[in-house]
């Protein structure tokens, strides 16, 4: 297990009031797989990012539980262990818009810093380490000494990375990586991610609120809806067999290309965190819920092995209840 | 409905409600200055002159024998008759200026964006004194200096504005509903900048006071009133400050630095409201 | 060849603006009620054969417009007349105020941009907290000051205390056995007007700093930074402050007028005998020539000092030089 | 019969970069033409910079093109009289993607829907306004009238969007990346909305989207936008079963799906991303496996199958230009 985090709860806002973005959630990441988390917006899914980098924005907190990564715990620690911690142990890439580069740096020498950074080398070797990692992810020699806004969405989006795994992080953080770029380019830099952890032997969780392609690339999948944990299972456990009725619906909302078939929606609007319903956060839009719903107390089930549900339809007999 | 709201938050804001509490304190000052004045503030008195602070004149009295008290108290009238006008003037021309600048483009906006650069580099001051001084002393000569040479800076910002929002896409659908300029610009785009223009508007006011304030000090504009600025310059001139006389030239200034920070407090407040990456905490 | 571009541009409209502004000049005297400068040359001060030599080198004979070009050239060849007040050619009254300014502005400008930028700098980086309020109030408190009354104050403190000069650049009358002497009187002249000068322009800078720093450490570029191992420090030295001194350098310069009327009021209270003071000085004298050139030469400098800062900006922003 | 015909339109944009002396010029779009029968949902489908967005505000009649024709039922949208360009423009009618640009935060949802309807001077109904809210599924109507839209989700506000659009009962309706950003869960129920319209009220509309999956789903018919030209056209099933231009194949190609559960291994178009355009010829050929000599020149369009066609020298596309 390289990454486990438990009951992580993170707060927005002032104790005693303020919103639950993430509640309570627990994840265990085996080593050299990809990870997906897919979640919509208000899931929560890149406050766990950040939380796992110790990179909370002003006015989050961890309000409870604990994040374990390749042995480290992040949670509770003064900024300057963070920071040998960054982009040493678990690096992160996020969204490409036009500012993840220092407008003002070259490229390479934004990819050479984070060697520099940790003093794991000299200049002229951090250099040649950081010109070596941008042809790793696809960028010549043309590309080396130019500035940010010389590059193309896709272009700064590989250089991302390569400043992301150059010090070989045992884990990568891959933060809706591929929104706001063009279709082909997704899949590129989706195939990317997956070729790095091969070569370098890394972890990959990638997060994003596009199911099929976090399918595409994952070995397993968490399912995450308005900061809570609703079901994780392997990639194809939850492609052909959905339990939570949340993930059957996602499935059945996406359009797919290969074949014409009814798309189903889930009915009602996403859950206002700042006033979440009683029990079970799925609950108003469910097709399946019961009246027991509203008292869930968010335990998980493992009706299947190496599956978990956070849902009370698995509440029977045969499942079992985790502590 | 969304109005009361942010008029709440602002008072909620400690900056606006500080700000907004001191510029009501002077507006009751300026307002009833002839009901709570111990005296007339002109009337000179030759067997009282010079008079150090005492209970009958709490300020002292200056060289005419006039009572300081007196006139700083109705030194707020002018300071907050030129701020307001001259601040409406510039405001005025800034906000038209910049909405047709930003609105139409093309040519239109190269060149009034050119005069407005060509504005703001320039050393307004002296044109002030320079203008004030050939114009003579007078209440609305003063206004229209002031207000004519500091439009550009609301211009600027208006224009900004305006550039981004004729491109919202619903501005956009009006314009495809056949909705017209003038529709457009008061219907869509006067309202979306009016809060950023309540901001700025504060801030021109308050430098439109310590201009006046200063244009007094040296000697041009409306030399001839009862106003702040002219009361400290009598202290230079006549040698007070010298003599170290503290309770003629300290209150006046207090007054003008208090309410010159007042209107900017406003100003930053509603500013904060509007941006709220400035606030510091929040999300950053 | 981008770069050039640009900077010919900016030159471009430097000269363009230069050209406004001595319009302006020409009828800012000549259109205003009573036309100043016909008036000027029926003064007393001037013997007849002044008069006529005047009048023929100005043209106040001719056609406006012949008067305008002719008005032109004298700008460019330094001609501006003779003062009235002085008897002397503008230029001998005018050169040494431009100096003596320079010795009061210079240093009170340096010294306010280093102090702005520091307290700004750790205003931002504590943001929210105590000391970003009492840097911000205490900025925002020193520009609502008025000039002249901050120079009173001080004035009043020094005569109570007896240790400063309050007026002028030098002693009167005051025979100096060597240089030193004559410098260490100057420097304890210019302390006043200089703390007065220094703290009127160190609170709009103060503001700046912060709030673009703001600006900037919520980008992208800098959360990356820190998730590469950048601590504070650096992300603040390294990141931060480079790309927050863009706008700063062009607030910097636009605001120049702004800043040159705090030197005028400064000047004329502590009788500092710069192109200030010699202004205040012209108006109580109706001194028309010498106005005319102090607001030239005054906005040409400013036009001058905003080029310079657009070179600079183009130097630190590759976005500039580059296509 | 025909509602919308666009003939050889075309947007060139001057970019004057701010330090280059040289001007580019920007061919957004390049020589389209297409004709939507009524009733029919057509689709553009592009990545970001093909100038698909610059089509639907030419179509929209908010920008006037460089050269050619945009003819709603007969009548030219750039060279007719005032009336009945007044008139066209009352007849089409737009939506945007930014459901939160889209509404004037200032506006209730009662205003936003009534503007369009003084603006082109029709009656304001209070039952028609309700009526438009509840067929677009904002229910119950009197529920939302009052509200401004940061009152509303964003789902919710591209309903209101998408009100305002039909309030006025317009023959054809923009609609520039409606669901892109709106989260999956409620982009199905947004889609069913657009179909169910048509169904009843027969709208005829042109889609642009960069998600084929999209606008296989909705569209009859399918344009594939490339740097400002159709490289290809056909119905729905024929472009996204049997894809003929190399870009439309890659574009199909790239597009996610879950059959990776069934561990097939993942599809890796052949096709680079980050070349510079050539200056000449077909656009695409800089990044296409296929290039050959042939595609120096511009290929013409080429009909492999009744009403397929495709603009690539493989097919024979003759040259121009």
């Amino acid at each position: 297990m390289i990454v486990e985090i438990r009951g992580l709860t993170v707060r927005y806002g002032p104790e005693g009031s303020g919103v639950r973005a993430v509640d309570h959630v627990s994840l265990d990441v085996d080593e050299g797989i990809l990870y997906g988390i897919v979640g919509e917006s208000g899931s929560g899914k890149s406050t766990i990012a950040m939380a796992m980098m110790g990179l909370l924005p002003h006015g989050a907190s961890v309000e409870g539980g604990s994040i374990s990564i390749d042995g480290f715990e992040v949670t509770g620690r003064k900024e300057s262990q963070l920071a040998s911690f960054r982009g040493r142990t678990a690096s992160l890439v996020f969204q490409g818009a036009m500012n993840n580069l220092n407008p003002l740096m070259r490229i390479e020498d934004q990819v050479a810093e984070t060697l520099l950074l940790h003093r794991m080398c000299g200049r002229k070797e951090a250099l040649e380490r950081a010109r070596r990692s941008l042809e790793l992810v696809g960028l010549g020699k043309q590309v080396w000494r130019l500035y940010p806004h010389e590059l193309s969405g896709g272009m700064k989006q590989r250089a991302m990375i390569a400043a992301a795994v150059v010090a070989e992080p045992r884990v990568l953080i891959a933060d809706e990586p591929t929104t706001a770029l063009d279709v082909i380019t997704q899949v590129q830099i989706v195939n990317l991610l997956r070729q790095l952890r091969e070569k370098l032997g890394m972890t990959v969780i990638l997060i994003s609120h596009d199911f099929p392609l976090v399918s595409e690339a994952s070995d397993r999948i968490c399912i995450l809806y308005g900061g809570k944990v609703c079901e994780v299972g392997s990639n194809s456990h939850i492609v052909r067999k959905p339990l939570h009725p949340y993930t059957a619906g996602l499935l059945n909302s996406v359009v797919s290309l290969r074949e014409r078939r009814e798309i189903m929606t889930i009915p009602g609007e996403p859950v206002d965190l700042s006033r979440p319903p009683k029990g079970c956060r799925f609950m108003p839009r469910c097709g399946s819920a019961m009246e027991k719903c509203s008292l869930y107390a968010y335990d998980s089930y493992s009706p299947e092995p190496g599956r978990l549900v956070y849902c009370e339809m698995y509440s029977g007999p045969d499942g079992n209840t985790e502590a | 409905m969304r109005g009361t709201g942010l008029f709440i938050e602002f008072l909620h804001n400690r900056k606006g409600a500080a700000g907004l509490a001191i510029v009501a304190a002077f507006t009751f000052m300026a307002l009833f200055a002839p009901f709570i004045s111990p005296y007339n503030p002109t009337s000179t008195n030759p067997q009282a002159f010079l008079l150090p602070p005492s209970p009958s004149h709490p300020f002292g009295t200056d060289n005419l024998g006039q009572d300081l008290l007196s006139r700083d108290l109705y030194g707020a009238q002018i300071s907050l008759i030129v701020g307001l006008a001259a601040a409406g003037v510039a405001v005025a021309i800034g906000l038209v200026t910049g909405l047709v600048s930003g609105y139409f483009g093309g040519l239109v906006d190269e060149v009034i964006m050119r005069i407005v650069d060509f504005f703001i580099v320039i050393p307004a001051l002296v044109i002030m004194i320079v203008v004030a001084a050939l114009l003579g002393p007078g209440l609305l000569n003063v206004i229209a200096v002031i207000g004519f040479l500091s439009w550009a800076p609301v211009a600027r910002i208006i224009r900004s504005m305006v550039l981004s929002l004729r491109e919202r896409p619903f501005v956009e659908s009006a314009r495809a509903n056949n909705g017209g300029s003038l529709y457009i610009m008061f219907r869509h785009i006067f309202p979306n900048v009016s809060s950023v223009l309540y901001g700025n508007a504060m801030l021109a006011v308050s430098s439109a006071i310590f201009t006046q304030a200063a244009l007094v000090f040296l000697g041009v504009g409306n030399v001839t009133s009862i106003s702040w600025g002219g009361i400290i310059r009598e202290a230079y001139t006549t040698g007070a400050l010298t003599a170290g006389d503290m309770a003629w030239v300290v209150p006046p200034g207090i007054f003008i630095f208090t309410l010159i920070f007042g209107f900017i407090l406003i100003g930053y407040a509603v500013e904060e409201i509007m941006n709220p990456r400035l606030r510091g905490g929040g999300s950053g | 060849m981008g770069w050039a571009g640009y900077l010919l541009k900016r030159v471009a409209f430097a000269a363009v603006s230069i050209f406004a502004i001595v319009t302006f000049d020409f009828f800012l005297f000549r259109l205003m009620p009573g036309n100043p400068i016909q008036i000027l040359y029926r003064s007393p001060a001037l013997s007849p054969a002044q008069i006529t030599s005047l009048k023929s080198q100005f043209g106040l004979n001719l056609p406006l417009y012949q008067q305008y070009l002719l008005f032109i050239r004298n700008s460019f060849t330094g001609n501006f007349g003779i003062s009235i007040n002085y008897l002397q050619p503008v230029s001998q009254v005018l050169f040494p105020a431009i100096l003596n300014s320079l010795v009061l502005l210079i240093p009170a400008n340096i010294l306010a941009i280093l102090l702005g930028v520091f307290a700004g700098r750790y205003a931002a980086w504590k943001r929210g907290g105590a000391a970003d309020g009492i840097i911000t109030g205490s900025s925002m408190a020193l520009f609502s000051i008025p000039t002249f009354w901050l120079g009173g104050i001080l004035i009043l403190v020094a005569i109570f205390t007896g240790t400063l000069p309050v007026s002028g650049m030098y002693t009167l009358g005051a025979a100096y056995p060597s240089p030193l002497a004559r410098f260490s009187d100057l420097l304890s002249h210019l302390i006043l007007p200089l703390i007065t000068l220094t703290l009127v322009l160190f609170g709009q800078y103060a503001v700046i700093m912060r709030n673009s720093l703001i600006d900037v450490l919520s980008e992208d570029y800098i959360i990356f930074a820190r998730s590469k191992g950048a601590r504070d420090a650096y992300v603040m030295r390294k990141h931060a402050m480079p790309n927050a001194s863009l706008p700063m350098i062009s607030i910097i310069a636009v605001n120049l007028g702004n800043t040159f009327a705090g030197a005028i009021l400064t000047e004329v209270v502590f009788s500092w005998p710069g192109i200030g003071y010699l202004i205040y000085e012209s108006i109580l004298a109706r001194d028309y020539p010498v106005l005319q050139a102090a607001f030239l030469i005054v906005a040409i400098a400013i036009v001058a000092a905003n080029v310079c800062a657009d070179l600079l900006y183009s130097l630190i922003d590759p976005r500039v030089r580059y296509s | 019969m025909e509602i919308l015909k666009l003939e050889n339109l075309e947007k060139h944009f001057e970019v004057h970069s701010r330090s280059r002396v040289r001007r580019n010029l920007i061919r957004a779009v390049d020589g389209v033409s297409l004709a939507i029968p009524e009733g029919e949902i057509h689709s553009i489908v592009g990545e970001s910079g093909s100038g698909k967005t610059t089509l639907g505000r030419m179509v929209a009649g908010l920008l006037e093109p460089t050269s050619g024709s945009v003819v709603l039922g007969g009548v030219d949208m750039f060279r007719s009289g005032r009336g009945e360009i007044r008139n066209l423009r009352k007849s089409i009618q737009i939506i945007f993607q930014d459901p939160y640009a889209s509404l004037n935060p200032r506006f209730t949802v009662r205003q936003i829907l009534e503007e369009p309807l003084r603006l082109n001077r029709l009656p304001v109904q209070e039952g028609d306004l309700l009526d438009t809210l509840r067929q677009v599924g904002l229910t119950p109507p009197e529920d939302f009238t009052g509200r401004y839209p940061h009152e509303l989700s964003g789902g919710q506000r591209q309903r209101v969007a998408i009100a305002r659009a039909m309030i006025v009962r317009p023959r054809f309706i923009v609609a520039d990346e409606p669901v892109s950003m709106l989260d999956a869960s409620m982009r199905g129920s947004f889609l069913q909305l657009i179909l169910s319209l048509r169904k009843r009220d027969g709208i005829t509309m042109m889609m642009i989207t960069h998600d084929i999956s999209i606008a296989h789903y909705v569209s009859d018919r399918i344009s594939i936008f490339y740097r400002g030209k159709v490289v290809e056209q056909g119905r729905a099933d024929d472009v996204v079963l049997n894809p003929a231009h190399p870009y439309t194949r890659a574009l199909i190609e790239s597009v996610p799906s879950f059959s990776r559960g069934d561990s097939e291994g993942s599809r890796h178009p052949e096709v680079p991303s980050d070349v510079p355009d050539p200056a000449t010829g077909c656009m695409f050929r800089n990044r296409c496996p296929k290039a050959m000599v042939a595609c120096e020149a511009v290929p013409g369009a080429t009909e492999i199958a009744p009403a397929h066609f495709v603009s690539c020298h493989l097919y024979g596309g003759t040259g121009v230009k």
